[in-house]
């Protein structure tokens, strides 16, 4: 298929409405909201990452973007518990920017890495 | 023949009616290239313009009936096209304000104003694969037109005739500005959807000049 | 007060969300959101910018920040009909990171300029 | 006295004893430099925590224990602590598998695993304002007690006491990881509070030891 999102933001707000954005541009992308705690407040769930992992998983690998420094560290912690970790990789790119240029990105087919690379490419709105 | 504001209202009620008729093919070559958005917003924008054109006073000017347009594109769009075809408006009013009547050289003044309204807001280049490939051409064929001699109905005709053809010439281009930007090469051999927004839009202009 | 912030998105919940986060380390600061079309939809609302602008306004200016080129259109010609246009400025920076590094910004205190620096260093997550 | 589970097992209810205790002074402390919610994150965490330990077998070992510690906290803290300090106890059980009992060298290599943990998944150092500022100094401390042959007391008391120094010298200090790092000059004259809660859960350990 393709290379798989998972959007991790402190916000469930933000992780849904960055999954409705980028999903316009990339109907056949599995990308995968994990946005606030466990229950609903804001923050980040492990839990929720990783079952983000597992669904954005095709057999192409998985990009996360992540908001803030904690949320990297929890898709850290759940990239290392993933059976293959070199299958999911984070971006070092701005959430939304990062995730819209991926998006199309493995839209077009573009294997993990350069669905990387097109996420950390983007910066401020284009 | 020098064009008034019954030019304008019917300008605007042929573009709506273009607008609608080509809904579904704005929004399936902005799907290829983009959001798959540009049929909804322009159509959208253009019927609301005609209801509020429609209740504009008969005494206003081709400037007050432009403005009209423009603030309501703005509102009412919701794309990258609002604020674009919302600023080419605004501009285009405040080229011919004051005048009821306008000749060869108030037309390509209109479409001058507009299109530097696009290229201020937008900052795309000819190029780009953006509506300016089709306004450029067209301002250049107007201009050219004017300095010919030729009528108000023949300046608009070579607008709207050059608008078709820029707008065609974006289908092997990649994308610098908008959401097709992000595609890179694949936007190439896709026709960029504001350029045949604005090719009707001028085609309009064209046939309902007198 | 403070420097007052509108976040532009093209998706509703994106601005609630960031506005929620953002609000977590700036409490006295005025954050707007201005996201989707007037009727819920995808897409950026002038309206609503405009709106967003005079609600976030309270003497020491405004900074605009957006996810998207047509978002920052948007926000470009609402702040032209702005009745002093200098007091709004619109930020080059990424939509989450920079509303929440010019937050924590405008909450100390700093000025306009200050706040638009501290949202257009802000990069990937910190 | 060589430590078991036993005293993880109470490690563990100290632990959650002095966080609840603490609640509100570290929501308070996160509330000056962050947003406010560490003091909410631990609680959460180590509430769970201690009900998740109850539950183990009898036989459960100090690296059994530890380790559901890990993964609890990974699982519910909601905070950047949550990988934090559930990779430090990761590492932990991992230093000590298959150890029913631990020597000063054992209780060393813990709390040595547990910073390294800490370090490795945030990328922090000393000086950099967060729970580092507590942890090195404590290791460093439990290093040369270890050296002079202390017991295991005395080797997490002098820790807890080096993590409480510790923790009090980020008070003047710049953060440059976390969320206080947005602040600039603004977090100086206020203590971190991870460094805070790091300082309690080394004073827990020591003082459950016999
Ligand atoms: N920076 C720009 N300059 C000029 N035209 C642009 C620019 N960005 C987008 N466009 C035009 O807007 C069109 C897309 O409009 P629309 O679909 O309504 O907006 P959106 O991209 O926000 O969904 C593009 O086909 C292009 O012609
Ligand atoms: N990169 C890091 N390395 C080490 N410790 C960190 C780092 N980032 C944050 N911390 C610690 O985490 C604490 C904040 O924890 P908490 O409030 O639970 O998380 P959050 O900042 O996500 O709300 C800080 O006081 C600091 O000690
Ligand atoms: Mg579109
Ligand atoms: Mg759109
Ligand atoms: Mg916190
Ligand atoms: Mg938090």
């Amino acid at each position: 298929m393709t290379v798989g999102l998972v959007v991790v933001s402190h916000s469930a707000k933000i992780a849904e409405g960055v999954v409705d954005l980028a999903a316009q541009m990339a109907a056949d992308v599995r990308i995968v909201a994990a946005g606030g705690t466990d229950d609903g407040g804001i923050g980040t769930s492990f839990e929720k990452v990783q079952q983000g992992l597992s669904q954005a998983e095709s057999g192409d690998g998985v990009l996360v973007l992540c908001d803030l420094g904690s949320a990297v560290m929890t898709a850290e912690t759940a990239v290392e518990f993933v059976d293959d970790p070199a299958a999911a990789v984070i971006a070092d790119a701005p959430l939304v920017e990062g995730a819209i240029a991926a998006a199309v990105s493995a839209q077009g087919g573009a294997d993990l890495d350069t669905v990387r690379a097109a996420a950390e490419q983007a910066s401020a709105p284009a | 023949m020098a064009l008034n504001s019954q030019w304008v209202r019917e300008w605007v009620a042929r573009s709506a009616q273009y607008i609608a008729d080509n809904r579904t093919e704005l929004i399936r070559l902005d799907r290829e290239i983009g959001d798959g958005d540009h049929g909804e917003n322009m159509d959208r924008g253009f019927k609301a313009v005609s209801a509020k054109v429609t209740e504009l006073p008969a005494d206003a000017s081709p400037s007050d009936i432009l403005k009209t347009v423009a603030t309501t594109l703005i509102s009412t769009v919701g794309g990258a096209s609002g604020p674009l075809y919302g600023t080419a408006f605004l501009k285009a009013s405040q080229a011919v304000k004051d005048e009821d009547e306008l000749d060869g050289a108030g037309i390509v003044a209109l479409l001058q104003a507009a299109r530097d309204g696009i290229v201020a807001r937008g900052k795309a280049e000819v190029g780009d694969k953006t509506m300016v490939d089709a306004w450029t051409p067209a301002v250049r064929a107007a201009e050219d037109a004017l300095a010919e001699g030729a009528t108000e109905q023949q300046i608009l005709s070579a607008a709207a005739d050059a608008a078709k053809v820029g707008s065609e010439k974006t289908d092997p281009l990649i994308a610098r500005k908008g959401r097709a930007s992000y595609l890179g090469e694949r936007a190439i051999g896709h026709r960029d959807p504001g350029s045949v927004s604005s090719a009707l839009l001028l085609k309009a202009a064209a046939e309902v000049s007198p």
